[in-house]
């Protein structure tokens, strides 16, 4: 039984682990803002979700797992807000998304 | 509760637990008021500490009931009552006679947080006095700084923000240096204990973490003190401050700087670092010479009284860096009394000029031609305090100049040079005060009246007990050469071969 | 040695982050970096085993600091004029010293020695006489608010002061600056739904967590400052979404200065207690009975006092550059 | 696992790092602070069961209200300042691009 | 292995050198403070790090775990005052360059000290 629960564990924990690091590089290689922050939150949201249940699953019932409960329902409920926000607060802004009005290339390296 | 035994705690509590009662207020008078009772009254706690030194000792003070070095101690020897007599000595004259001039330049509204932030200046630089554990002294030093920040940036030309922020990023680095220095004596140590620091270094001597450890805390406190070339915060500073703060700080606020340099480099580091009191004199000395000789020169081409004071700090300043960097006995006795004499003679000095600026307004020179007739009481105070400057026998400077140049002709080789820097340093304090002297008694005033404005009798009456102080301690030096003496005995004490 | 090669990582990212904040031009984009700074510092902490100071560098850099610097950047322009160029003398004057203290560093012991003498001495004791005398679990707070109580009574009125000289020089706190509430550039974000539905109902949880932290502190990391820190973040962001002038509503000006100066005045009053029944100042031991209960009362009453002040120097500082326009 | 999950979150801080270091935009850099503090909460959590000292998790709760209400605090600011500049110069409002 | 043992201390360092170069270097005030700030994070971590030893954990003792090593609690106590002072130095900076900026229209040390002359 444990072995299969330490199973799910790792599994959770790891599969939670690509998605993080799948929006870590959608944030870096990601054209223009707009598609970066489609990367990099929907990502934010599930990966950590996994990587904690993970972690719950490992820790069994008890305090550790409410405390790992209580991190991931504020990690659920800030990073959309968070990402919702920043999204509104840019276009609000008037920053366009790449391609509406020119062409799509690598943003600028600075030096 | 005995109270004696709780004196060491009281000097810092009193003005400290005021402070915040003072902010609550919504009166400037009143704030004004609760300030100078609080400062008067650790005015005396320090005479009293005082008098304890100088008969029976003041025992050590365990904070919290916790033995030290595990928790803070208090310790107060002659040196910390000779910086308490001052510090608190300062504060009470620049607060009692400042009363006119603070409420013109800060209004009624904000008054309550100046006069907190007063005390709370305070209370820092008493707890530096008698702090006998390292990082408090950073606390309290932080403490003072900050509220120090403050009162200067009260100062009514917009300059005096500009010297506060270049005042606050300098201040913060030596602070930082010397928490740094700190550290890295605990690093080797395990201790933040004086006593103890100085007992436990004899293991660790001569490692490269403690000598870097002096180097960042000997240039910490040497930027907290304006030694030059590390000065160039203070002529602004004072000269922008308001002027009951110039009294202030421009007597105590480097002082106590050095008071922990010497701490540090007498009660720590000397006897365990074995040739450390050469390097010590190697590093210091030449800066010293340096500053007392530019910065007199510069103070000869000031145009305003405030600038002109400042840098004649800076050049005392290195004569009390000259006299502790000798680390000889006499030498640590004059670098004691010129703290107390120079605070003594810059206080009555900086009382002067804030008469002067209340009658006319303005401490430029043009403005205060002729300001001798007009005003002849304080004026004569301010030649009576200028001459204690000098080092003119009968005044306090010159006891603790003859101090200098005794300890200077103690050192082989180097003594008659030295005599002849200082000579030529105080011909120069001469020059730059005679020019204002000559312009306040022969120059014409500007608008041309020369009808008697004196300020109202009881600030003259404040001035002439400062400027008879100078005096009085020139003619009667007991009580700081004992002070210093107790203080040297504990510097050099037992810790000399 | 996982930890230690995690902790060098960490520290080569701080490295970076720290060189990108000097070198960028744009103030935002600096401030933004202090944050990950303040971040990437606290991690560190974390790792070398300070959670109590990892806890208050992550409220006080990432948080407070960087809500403080956005909101005196609105006042100011947000680009850094071009520089000039670097000087010589001072680059390598500052180079020098730092390849001096690398060298230096060759004499000091390493990471995680037990035989440093920072191990040796004293500490043993705190961790040895901690459950004996005072009997909390957490040392740190034992050792930050009994054995160094002093220290900590500066600390306090290191707050203080900031608070007296921010409200000095801009003003705040009464009068004046405060007159512009109403104003459309006051509103905050109250025109964005979202954060302000989910705002209103995180502000509860977060008071409450602040409460949390300030009366668990002997039992787990936290205690004083930074219960007063994070609780003043709450209402930071209670005045974000619904504008400076409602959260002001909340708490008037004049009662953070008392706040302030009640909790710095409460602080003191516990150690002149001590002092009036008999022992020394700051001396818990002798306010009950048994001495650990007496040290158990004047910690908790202190950690109050921390708490108060910081909460209302912070929210006056914050006000104070808030308000300003 | 703990292991493969702290480096996963590692590289990804210094993918975030990389991001904020690069901008170009002010939206740009809030996302990476934003993706930054939710990793640092991960690896808090993380590296807490790996100390064993699970009673440490109040820490990453905290961490995770403090880096909201910082990214809420920047977007006030951004929304302010650029109400200021439209005010002051209706003309221009390519405000959030600051590309260097 | 000795080596990354003292990383901690070079990083120590190199941050406190980078944290100076942008005190004298930097023209605007801001940036001062912020390197301010840079500069005592890097006291910080100094301390921090004497603060650790080897197989230890945080100095909070946990029921039911017996013959725990702590790591040192004295220079964390210390660190937490030293935060406290740094944040208020901030602070205080901060509301000083708000009030010259409100005076110079500037926040250029260099144009405000120009004007400073001119006066």
């Amino acid at each position: 039984m444990s072995e299969i629960l330490d199973l799910i564990a790792g599994l959770l924990v790891v599969t939670g682990c690509v998605f993080v690091l799948a929006g870590g590089i959608g944030a870096l290689r990601m054209p223009d803002f707009y598609t970066r922050i489609h990367g990099a939150s929907l990502t934010d949201s599930l990966g950590p979700v996994l990587v904690l249940g993970g972690l719950m699953v490992n820790a069994g019932l008890t305090l550790i797992s409410v405390k790992l409960a209580a991190v991931m329902l504020l990690l659920m409920v800030t990073s959309p807000t968070a990402t919702y926000a920043l999204a509104n607060a840019a276009l609000l802004a008037g920053l366009k998304p790449e391609g509406v009005e020119h062409d799509t290339t690598e943003p600028e390296k600075p030096a | 509760m005995n109270l004696a035994d709780h004196l060491p705690a009281l000097q810092v509590i009193v003005p400290l637990m005021t402070a915040p009662l003072v902010i609550l207020l919504r009166n400037g008078f009143l704030a004004w008021l609760g300030a100078l009772l609080a400062s008067l009254a650790s005015f005396g706690l320090a005479i009293l500490l005082t008098v304890a030194v100088l008969g029976a000792g003041v025992p050590e003070y365990a904070m919290g009931g916790w033995q030290p070095p595990f928790g803070i101690s208090l310790n107060v020897d002659g040196l910390s009552a000779l910086m308490l007599l001052l510090v608190t000595g300062a504060s009470t004259l620049g607060l009692a006679g400042g009363r006119l001039s603070l409420r013109r330049d800060i209004d009624n509204r904000r008054a309550p947080m100046f006069y907190g932030a007063w005390l709370i200046a305070l209370a820092g630089l008493c707890g530096i006095a008698v702090a006998g554990d390292a990082f408090n002294v950073f606390v309290f030093m932080e403490i003072s700084s900050l509220a120090t920040y403050i009162l200067i940036a009260a100062g009514r030309d917009r300059r005096a923000l500009s010297a506060v922020f270049k005042y606050l990023i300098i201040g913060t680095i030596g602070a930082t240096f010397y928490l740094i220095g700190v550290g890295f004596i605990y690093m080797m140590t395990g201790t933040l204990n004086f006593a103890d620091m100085a007992l436990r270094l004899a293991d660790v001597i001569e490692t490269r973490p403690i000598i870097i450890a002096a180097g960042f805390i000997t240039i910490g406190l040497a930027l907290k003190a304006a030694v030059f070339p590390l000065h160039i915060w203070l002529p602004r500073a004072y000269t922008y401050a308001p002027n009951a703060v110039t009294v202030f700080i421009a007597a105590c606020s480097t002082k106590v700087a050095i008071y922990v340099l010497l701490r540090f480099n007498y009660g720590v580091f000397h006897g365990n670092l074995l040739a450390h009191s050469d390097l010590f004199t190697v590093f210091i000395i030449p800066l010293a010479l340096s500053g007392i000789l530019l910065a007199s020169a510069i103070a000869i081409y000031q145009g305003n009284i405030k600038k002109m004071l400042a840098f004649s700090s800076v050049a005392q300043i290195g004569y009390i860096a000259l006299a502790a960097g000798l680390a000889t006995h006499a030498g640590l006795m004059a670098a004691q009394l010129h703290m107390f004499n120079h605070a003594l003679a810059k206080g009555t000095l900086f009382l002067c000029v804030l008469a002067f600026v209340l009658t006319t307004g303005s401490a430029s020179f043009s403005n205060l031609a002729g300001i001798g007739r007009r005003m002849p009481w304080t004026m004569a105070a301010f030649v009576i305090a200028g001459l204690s400057l000098v080092g003119v026998p009968g005044t306090a400077g010159f006891v603790s100049k003859w101090y200098l140049i005794v300890a200077v002709m103690g050192m082989p080789g180097w003594g008659v040079p030295l005599v002849m820097a200082i000579i030529l340093s105080s011909l120069l304090a001469v020059v730059y005060l005679w020019r204002f002297v000559e312009l306040a008694y022969y120059g014409q005033p500007p608008d041309g009246d020369v009808s008697r404005m004196e300020v109202p009798l009881p600030l003259r009456t404040l001035i002439w007990s400062a400027a008879l102080a100078n005096i009085y301690f020139g003619l009667v030096p007991q009580l700081p050469l004992a002070l210093a003496e107790s203080g040297t005995t504990t510097l050099l004490g037992g810790l000399l071969p | 040695m996982t930890m230690l090669l995690i902790g060098v990582f960490l520290l080569s990212l701080l490295v970076i982050t720290a060189i990108a904040i000097v070198r960028s031009e744009d103030l935002f984009s600096a401030v933004m970096l202090s944050g990950i700074f303040s971040l990437l510092m606290a991690l560190n902490f974390f790792l070398l085993d300070a959670a109590d100071v990892a806890l208050t560098e992550a409220a006080v850099g990432a948080g407070v600091a960087t809500v403080l610097l956005l909101a005196g950047l609105r006042l100011i322009p947000p680009k850094e004029a071009p520089g000039r160029p670097l000087r010589a003398l001072s680059v390598t004057v500052i180079a020098a010293t730092a390849l001096l203290m690398i060298y230096a560093s060759f004499g000091q012991p390493t990471l995680g020695d037990p035989l440093a003498p920072t191990q040796q001495h004293i500490a043993p004791w705190y961790i040895e006489k901690t459950p004996e005398l005072i009997d909390i679990p957490n040392i740190v707070t034992a050792v930050l608010s009994s054995f160094r109580g002093y220290d900590t009574l500066g600390e306090v009125f290191v707050v203080l002061t900031a608070g007296i000289g921010v409200m000095f020089l801009l003003g705040g706190g009464r009068g004046k600056p405060f007159s512009r509430l109403d104003s459309q550039a006051e509103q905050g974000l109250s025109g964005h739904l979202i954060p302000k539905v989910m705002a209103r109902l995180l502000i509860p949880f977060i008071l409450l967590f602040a409460l949390f932290i300030q009366f668990h502190g002997e039992y787990s990391p936290g205690g004083g400052f930074q219960a007063g820190a994070i609780f003043v973040a709450g209402i930071i962001l209670y005045s974000l979404v619904r504008g400076e002038g409602l959260a002001l509503s909340v708490i008037p000006p004049r009662a953070l200065l008392l706040m302030s100066a009640g909790g710095a005045l409460l602080f003191g009053s516990v150690g002149v207690a001590g002092m009036l029944m008999g022992g020394n100042f700051l001396e818990y031991s002798v306010l009950a009975e048994n001495p650990v209960i007496g040290q158990h009362i004047g910690i908790i009453v202190i950690e109050l006092g921390v708490g108060l002040t910081v909460t209302g120097v912070l929210l006056s500082i914050f006000h104070a550059f808030a308000a300003r326009d | 696992m703990l292991l493969v999950a702290a480096i996963a979150i590692l590289v990804t801080m210094a993918l975030a790092l990389t991001r904020a270091l690069l901008g170009p935009s002010v939206y740009d850099r809030v996302l990476a602070v934003n993706m930054f503090g939710t990793k640092t909460v991960l690896l808090i959590t993380v590296m807490a069961f790996m100390m064993g000292r699970t009673d440490f998790l109040d820490l990453a709760l905290a961490y995770a209200l403090i880096n909201f209400i910082g990214v809420m605090a920047v977007l006030w600011f951004v929304q302010e300042s650029s109400l200021r500049q439209q005010t002051q110069n209706p003309a221009r409002d390519d405000s959030g691009n600051d590309a260097q | 292995m000795k080596l990354l043992g003292l990383f901690n201390y070079w990083v120590f360092a190199v941050l406190l050198m980078i944290g100076l170069y942008a005190l004298i270097s930097k023209q605007n005030l801001v940036k001062k403070i912020m390197a301010l700030a840079i500069f005592q994070s890097a006291v910080f971590l100094f301390f921090i790090t004497m603060s650790r030893v080897d197989e230890g954990t945080a100095p909070i003792i946990q029921a039911g775990v017996a013959n725990q090593i702590f790591s040192n609690p004295l220079p964390q106590v210390l660190i937490l005052t030293a935060i406290v002072v740094g944040i208020s130095t901030t602070a205080l900076g901060l509301a000083i360059v708000v009030r010259l900026h409100e005076e110079y229209g500037t926040v250029e040390d260099n144009e405000i000290l120009a004007m400073d002359r001119e006066s």
